[in-house]
């Protein structure tokens, strides 16, 4: 066997392995800990970029095993993949840094390592699955790992809010099985991407299939938090900050968005979909959420409320992408699954370090914390910027491409929900970029932290200035070989050939 | 890569580049400085040939390039915001926010810069917004309640203004099936796009917004008289014209004759040209009149719009009269701006001088003398050989509107002069208005040297632009003494919606915290508790539901 | 043939001579003894499963008396499987208990667990009913025995009831196989098997049967002497009663099930079992959800879990081939991963109270940050009773869900979605518990011994790696023998 | 009405009364007894089946009625013990959750 091909299961394994040792470690090894993770960390990225080379030669590293009669486990990397693989891995290694500053003299540090590690580890292995069983078990997986995450403080909200979150997604996860077990009793196990096997079944029984379509999308809808389904997500704001970031950005928001393009690229395959009619009622529903999301974050005061409810609406960008037929709506999903990723993980981190830092987790806290953190309410408003969709941060570069997509699918009414979302967002993000830098501070903070740096303390303050000068580089230069978009649009080009 | 394109690349980079300098703690202290030397380059580049740049990676693949409009453009845009920032140097020497100020006055430049040499849509649209946003910080600078609502009204009709281009943007990329950015390229695909109207309506009044057309004009008089003297100078002189650089850059002329359009631009036009007038004259800060002054001179230019839309061939002809047209305008109203700040110091140079330095301006933009005559002419000239000769007279007639406003701004300068007289000497701000006042006068002869034709080479033409003011200014200084001393607030309609706007809010807000929690659902405990009594029951009864059990199976099996 | 041909028989005759042998030895040499005898067991186990293997199943008549005098024993994939997982859970088992009991007590434990092994591995062979008989009785004898060692006031009276239920079940069993023995004249499995006739009889003894198991299978409604008595015994007890025990009957129940063609004749009754099963998840899973105990959430979970069992009798249809072989292997396998996380389980709770020294949930607060090792085994043991993947639960769920779509009787895969979401409830609800930080400082605790926390960790680990691994136990208990060539 | 037909009834009666015994009583030894009932039922039923064959009785059954009676007196003795110990710790002869329903 080639080398290449046991990639991806270290690619799995570097996290899975950490999550273990640091699970071993007893509390008091903080530095050793923290090395382990950020060694892991950085290797996976090594990995990532070999596998990355590996793709892009057009060959795609497989290993499966049997695990039930005529069902298999698969790893596999092909250039979807490797897209959100890369984004997790990117941003697992700045997440860290950024938890272990956060979490500096604070409990459970081995603890909420160990799960973060496995979270991340199950997030590599959904980027990765070979099919839709692979995928729902580490969709589950995710689902268990993220839990202590979002309980980690302990506090009675937090655990009210880790129910409510199981509540949704092991209830998303049990649709997601039926959905799955429904598509296999139907036609066995469907390896991603043959989908004329799919089609084969839809001929058979366009019905079920239909039906199984729904089930699939509204078990993935739930971690994607589409509208009815998007309870969980500003509920599960308690957690700390990273962890935020980490549900929002990286790990469950996007599995739930990336399930969703896997089902729609490549097991029904775009135009099968297309011509059977599924997409349509996603377009409208991801309309809808986007709208729906906005205007809910327009009214919270909380400011990391009123991120998780723009998270809502940003994610449905990503939705509304895939669900539009055509080249320019699939570039726009697929590019915004990365942009939406870095332009959210760095607004939380900035949220974070206010609440670190000075104690705002209000809004209207925020008044002139523009002097007193420069760096971070610049990283702050290249985030909101880019929300907005403001070029040249990476955000306008998605909505230019789901707008275009939205017309070259012939759905014109598109651009009205792009454009009053983007009002939305303005309504909801400008005021805050007002507070921060214009208006003048009120009193004194909440409760300020000293420390010796001037903004705050640096692995706090670093991670969201690079994740925030990625988001501006990837709209800067996004016609640039290395850029999100040149992926998207080499995937795009490899879905839509015949 | 050739000097010129690094100059072209420069142009909008080096304020950037300069801007991020002053957030060095070093850098602080020289703000004002890199706001001076920040227009150097676009100044020199405006004096070089035409030249093109393409960057594949910038964006969705950038391309920038100088054309002899946007040369024109970029002179007096440079020009005018190099004065007024030598201007500022003096104007902001004792304001704690100077830094702040310049740091946004340098990103406002990069953006009015940028969009000016910028030949694709992607980037032309991120300088639009870099100007409009970072115009912002301009607007509230001293952030005084009026300031802060200036600043509120004018975000909220600019990202208006930003979402109808964004859309006509989708739209025209659409018409093109998608495949070019080109500014060029857009233009050309509109007339035959099946939403040709639909493009034209989001382009034209998006940029609308910025060219302060009727009703889209709102932020304008609030606007210019908060923010500092400097900073009205710029926003009324160079980037009122970034919509009409838009235009002419988007907007199909000369190639799509619609008599729709031409009658919706020249009515506006009209409309424009009056109305601002008739409110200015009632307004009560100088500024504000400047600042209709400006609406109704941009009327003027819409109204040319619409004779091009009316008759495309025209375009030619008059293309470099609207932009010597934009040019004279931004420099005169830029030294008028100026002006308001100087009146203060006046006992430090001669009076004559200054008066003269207030007059010269003011009748160049009546269109007396100077480049506003010139401007006049060629722009009568131009319409000639359009079939409506009436609209030649309106435009003579509109000097009635200009003379009022200007008459009201004297006036008002001079009841200011007569209250404060407490501001201290500076020399920067006297030298960078003189410079300005002299290019504004100087303007046809230095800056457009091929259409300049003096004036003595055509009386008639020229006598006719003088019986209009005449006859204006006998009127108002007979009604300087028996006229209603009405006024208007500033941002005449402004007030209503604002009224509509916070209804409509508050009523929004009311349904939208209205909705509570379901109430909990009915209590289920007496259930819970039958069912928790029910397993001991069956834990002591055992015996018996085995027995029970028993006979079900074998009902079962007999029956089935 | 001899003792010495087939390791079958030292299945038996170790246990049963390591019973008499620590009862007979003095105290400090029965711990060695029984660590020799378990050796031992473990290796005639997988000489035993390494014959089958090789050359299908194996007869043995002990002592050369044939049947229906002599005791026969008979060893297929199925057996094999059973022996197999009653080797590890019980061996693990004892070596928790090794560090779990005080000395004194784990002098008089010896005996009992070895009873207890014997008459599992008894029923594992028996190759006829009387046999099973026996088994099951000696099983219930030892069982009882255990659970009332605990000796306090709770687990004396949960082992009367026990005693007593036990008792009417293997009456009624015992009666079934007297009227099977009058219809038939013949009480081996497969000479039943060969001429089998249906007759009023026969459907009373069947019913009496079925009846008799399903009461000391502690299946809903028949479970309520379970909880009391699992969650009463002592740690390793519970464990064993849990994950062994109660699968004996339910093994009995199998085999005559599959072997006498009872699913072919009897649709009704199958699908009465079907819906006792959803009862059983149902009310279990309530149940479990209201109990303060930690160890009675486990207990009632085992009733639920019985209930994911039974749902595999109404899926073996005579009609889809396929959906029952599938059945069947998902039956099984949801059998073998309950018996591995549940044991894990119930050690790992075992832990937990041991640190918190008080049996009920409130006590674990702060518990996840003390023993995360303990909480991990919890924990994994728990993603297998939901049946997330991976684990063997899911796999065993989704060959029940799988068999149940393609039989078409789509009310199955309902009660299978839903279970699991109540099973989830009840076990977040006690992980919540451990997350609570509004406990004192984690001083306080006691400390559990490494070697407890390994083994529940080691079956909790089992039982997950039992999802990648399920081809191993499903190849096993599809070698050929009756069971197979029963099944459609 | 043949022997075997007797006992077989004789037995399947005694089962009735022992399983009626079973549900009916509280008393721990009542229930007890009335397992033994349901035991000796049974084993009458199996003796019955042995007496089929005239002359030479067929030897299973006797030897699982044997057997069957060895285990329930091995069951009946243990139960005893936990009975006594009931008794001792409880001074009572039910199990509190029989007596409260």
């Amino acid at each position: 066997m080639n080398w290449t091909n046991s990639l991806p299961l270290a690619v799995l394994m570097t996290s899975f392995l950490a999550a273990m040792i640091i699970f071993m470690l007893p509390e008091s090894r903080h530095r050793l800990r923290s090395s382990i993770n950020i060694a892991a960390a950085c290797l996976k990225l090594v990995l990532i970029i070999l596998l990355l080379q590996v793709v892009l030669r057009q060959d795609y590293p497989e290993v499966s095993l049997e695990v039930l009669p005529g069902l298999s486990l698969i790893l596999r990397a092909d250039a979807l993949a490797m897209l959100f693989a890369g984004l997790s891995s990117v941003l697992w290694l700045f997440t860290t840094l950024y938890a272990i500053g956060y979490l500096e003299n604070s409990p459970n540090r081995s603890r909420f390592f160990g799960y973060f590690s496995l979270c991340v580890a199950s997030t590599m292995g959904i980027s990765l699955a070979g099919n839709l069983f692979t995928f729902l078990i580490f969709y589950e997986l995710l689902t268990l790992s993220t839990y202590p995450l979002v309980v980690h403080r302990g506090t009675e909200a937090s655990l009210r809010a880790g129910r409510t979150y199981l509540i949704y997604t092991l209830g998303g996860g049990v649709v997601l099985l039926v959905g799955v077990a429904a598509l296999y009793a139907l036609g066995g196990d469907i390896p991603f991407g043959n989908t004329e096997q799919t089609a084969a079944l839809v001929g058979t029984w366009p019905g079920w299939m239909a039906l199984i379509f729904a089930l699939l999308i509204a078990g993935l809808g739930v971690k994607a938090a589409i509208f009815p389904f998007h309870g969980w997500l500003p509920t599960a704001m308690v957690a700390p900050a990273p962890v935020s970031a980490l549900l929002h950005a990286v790990a469950v928001v996007k599995a739930g968005a990336f399930g969703i393009v896997r089902v729609v690229y490549d097991i029904y395959g775009i135009e099968l979909a297309w011509q059977q009619g599924l997409l349509w009622p996603l377009t409208l529903i991801a309309s809808f959420t986007i709208l729906y999301g906005s205007w809910r974050a327009l009214q919270q005061v909380d400011i990391k409320k009123r991120l998780a409810f723009s998270t809502v609406s940003q994610v449905s960008y990503i939705i509304l992408g895939i669900s539009l037929f055509g080249p320019l709506g699939t570039i726009g999903g697929l590019v915004h699954l990365l942009h939406q990723g870095l332009m959210k993980v760095t607004l939380f981190f900035c949220a974070g370090n206010y609440a670190e830092t000075l104690g705002i987790h209000k809004i209207h806290e925020l008044d002139g914390v523009g002097k007193r953190m420069p760096l971070t309410s610049a990283a702050f408003t290249l985030g909101a910027l880019g929300m907005i969709g403001l070029p040249p941060v990476a955000g306008f570069i998605s909505k230019w491409y789901l707008g275009t997509g939205a017309l070259e699918a012939g759905m014109d009414w598109v651009i009205l929900v792009l454009i009053s979302s983007s009002l939305l967002n303005a309504a909801y993000f400008l005021p805050v970029l007002q507070r921060i830098w214009f208006n003048p501070q009120q009193g004194d903070w909440p409760d300020e932290m000293i420390t010796r740096w001037r903004d705050t303390t640096p692995l706090l303050l670093i991670p969201a200035l690079v994740t925030a000068t990625l988001s501006l580089l990837a709209g800067l230069f996004a016609s640039s070989v290395l850029s999100p978009l040149s992926w998207a649009e080499l995937i795009t080009l490899r879905e839509y050939l015949p | 890569m050739t000097l010129d394109q690094w100059l072209l690349l420069l142009t909008p980079i080096w304020p950037l580049l300069l801007a991020a300098l002053t957030c060095i703690p070093g850098g602080q202290r020289h703000a004002g400085t890199a706001a001076v030397l920040a227009c150097l380059p676009a100044l020199w580049l405006s004096q070089l040939a035409y030249t093109h740049l393409s960057l594949p990676t910038l964006l969705l693949g950038s391309v920038w390039q100088t054309l002899p409009i946007s040369q024109t453009f970029l002179l007096f845009t440079a020009l005018l915001w190099l004065l007024s920032a030598l201007y500022g140097l003096g104007y902001l020497q004792k304001d704690s926010r100077a830094v702040s100020f310049w740091r946004l006055w340098l990103l406002t430049l990069s953006g009015n810069l940028g969009l000016l040499v910028s030949a694709d849509i992607i980037s032309f649209y991120l300088f639009f917004a870099l100007m409009t946003f970072a115009g912002y910080g301009l607007v509230i600078h001293n952030r005084s309640a009026s300031a802060l609502r200036a600043g509120r009204i004018y975000l909220v009709m600019a990202i208006m203004g930003e979402m109808l281009i964004l859309s006509g943007l989708f739209l025209a990329s659409a018409a093109t099936a998608h495949t070019s950015i080109l500014s060029s390229d857009l233009a050309r695909a509109i007339p035959e796009s099946s939403h040709a109207q639909l493009i034209l309506f989001c382009l034209f009044f998006g940029f609308g917004v910025k060219a302060g057309i009727p009703l889209l004009h709102l932020w304008l008089p609030l606007a210019h008289p908060v923010a500092p003297t400097p900073a009205s100078a710029v926003l009324s002189g160079a980037m009122i014209k970034a919509g009409l650089f838009a235009w002419l850059g988007l907007l199909p002329l000369g190639e799509f004759q619609s008599s729709l359009w031409a009658a919706t631009l020249i009515i506006l036009g009209f409309t424009a040209a009056f109305g601002a007038a008739l409110l200015g004259v009632l307004q009560n800060a100088p500024k504000a009149v400047l600042a209709y002054s400006s609406i109704s001179q941009m009327g003027l230019m819409t109204l040319t719009l619409g004779c091009i839309f009316l008759q495309p061939s025209l375009l030619l002809p008059l293309l470099p009269v609207l932009t010597f047209f934009a040019l004279h305008h931004a420099l005169a109203k830029g030294a008028l701006f100026l002006s308001t700040g100087i009146n203060a110091q006046y006992q430090t140079i001669p009076v004559v001088l200054f008066s003269l330095g207030m007059l010269l301006p003011a009748l160049s933009l009546i269109g007396l003398l100077g480049s506003g005559a010139h401007a006049k002419l060629l722009l009568k000239a131009g319409l000639y050989d359009l079939p409506l000769n009436s609209l030649i007279l309106a435009i003579t007639l509109s000097a009635a509107a200009t003379t009022s406003l200007m008459l009201r701004f004297l006036w008002l300068l001079k009841q200011q002069r007569q209250q404060d007289t407490t501001e201290s000497t500076n020399t920067w701000m006297q030298l960078s208005w003189a410079a300005l006042v002299l290019c504004s006068f100087f303007a046809p002869q230095w800056f457009a040297a091929d259409l300049f034709t003096p004036l003595y080479q055509q009386p008639l033409a020229y006598a006719e632009l003088w019986w209009v003011p005449a006859l204006t200014l006998l009127i108002s200084l007979w009604l300087r003494h028996h006229a209603p001393r009405w006024q208007i607030l500033q941002g005449d309609m402004v007030i209503v919606f604002e009224q509509a706007s916070r209804w409509l809010a508050s009523a929004l807000t009311a349904t939208a915290f209205s909705h509570k929690a379901p109430a909990p659902a009915m209590s289920t405990k007496a259930v819970q508790a039958w069912l928790a009594r029910l397993e001991p029951r069956c834990r002591s009864q055992i015996a018996a539901l085995f027995g029970l059990l028993l006979l079900l199976a074998n009902l079962l099996i007999w029956w089935f | 043939m001899s003792l010495m041909q087939s390791p079958m028989p030292w299945l038996l005759v170790i246990p049963l001579a390591g019973a008499t042998l620590t009862m007979l030895l003095p105290d400090r040499w029965r711990s060695a003894a029984s660590a020799l005898g378990i050796l031992s067991q473990l290796v005639a186990a997988l000489l035993l499963s390494y014959q089958v293997i090789q050359s299908g199943p194996q007869i043995y008549a002990m002592g050369n008396w044939q049947a229906p005098l002599g005791i026969a024993l008979r060893a297929d994939g199925l057996a094999m499987l059973f022996i197999l997982m009653s080797a590890l859970v019980s061996s693990l088992c004892a070596l928790y208990a090794q560090s779990y009991l005080k000395a004194e007590k784990r002098a008089n434990f010896w005996p009992l667990f070895w009873f207890l092994w014997a008459s599992l591995n008894g029923i594992w062979l028996a190759a006829d009913t009387f046999n099973l008989y026996v088994g099951l009785e000696l099983l219930t004898l030892a069982a009882v025995g255990l659970v009332a060692f605990a000796a306090d006031e709770r687990s004396l009276e949960a082992s009367i009831r026990y005693l007593y239920a036990a008792l009417l079940g293997s009456m009624g069993y015992l009666l079934g196989v007297a009227l099977l023995y009058g219809a038939h004249g013949t009480l081996a499995l497969d000479s039943l098997a060969e001429h089998w006739h249906w007759g009023p009889t026969s459907q009373v003894a069947v019913t009496l049967i079925v009846g008799g198991l399903l009461l000391k299978t502690a299946v809903f409604p028949l479970h309520t002497w379970l909880p009391p008595a699992h969650g009463g015994a002592l740690t390793p007890v519970s464990a064993l009663l849990s994950a062994l025990v109660i699968k004996a009957s339910f093994y009995m129940l199998l085999r005559f099930w599959i072997e006498l063609d009872i699913y072919r004749h009897l649709p009704s009754l199958s699908q009465l079992l079907g819906i006792l099963g959803a009862g059983a998840i149902f009310w279990g899973g309530w149940m479990a959800l209201r109990q303060q105990h930690l160890k009675w959430v486990v207990a009632y979970s085992t009733v639920a879990q019985i209930g994911y069992m039974l749902l595999m009798f109404p899926l073996l249809t005579a009609g889809q081939s396929d959906a029952s072989q599938l059945a069947y292997q998902g039956g099984i396998l949801m059998l073998l991963a309950h018996a591995l996380a549940k044991a894990g389980m119930f050690l790992a709770a075992g832990n937990l109270m041991i640190c918190t020294g008080k049996p009920d949930l409130q006590a674990l607060a702060g518990m996840s940050r003390y023993r995360p090792l303990t909480i991990f085994a919890f924990g994994l043991a728990g993603v297998s009773l939901m049946g997330l993947p991976p684990s063997g639960g899911f796999s065993a769920k989704w060959l029940l869900l799988q068999s149940s779509l393609l039989s078409g009787q789509w009310w199955w895969v309902v009660v299978l979605v839903l279970g699991s979401l109540l099973s989830a409830a009840y076990i977040f609800r006690v992980f919540a518990y451990t997350y609570r930080e509004t406990g004192e400082e984690g001083d306080r605790f006691a400390r559990p011994a490494l070697s407890m926390e390994l083994t529940a960790l080691t079956l909790s680990v089992a039982s997950i790696l039992l999802g990648f691994a399920a081809m191993l136990p499903l190849q096993l208990i599809s070698l050929p023998g009756p069971l197979m060539e029963a099944l459609p | 009405m043949s022997s075997d037909l007797i006992f077989t009834f004789g037995g399947i009666g005694l089962c009735g009364l022992g399983l009626f015994g079973f549900i009916y009583h509280r008393h721990l030894l009542r229930r007890l007894i009335a397992f033994n009932l349901f035991g000796n039922g049974t084993f009458l039923i199996l003796v019955g089946f042995a007496q089929q064959g005239q002359g030479n009785s067929d030897p299973v059954p006797q030897a699982l009625v044997l057997t069957g009676i060895v285990v329930a007196v091995a069951a009946t003795a243990l139960a005893l013990v936990l009975i006594r110990r009931w008794f001792q710790l409880k001074q009572a002869t039910e199990l509190p959750e029989d007596s409260q329903s």
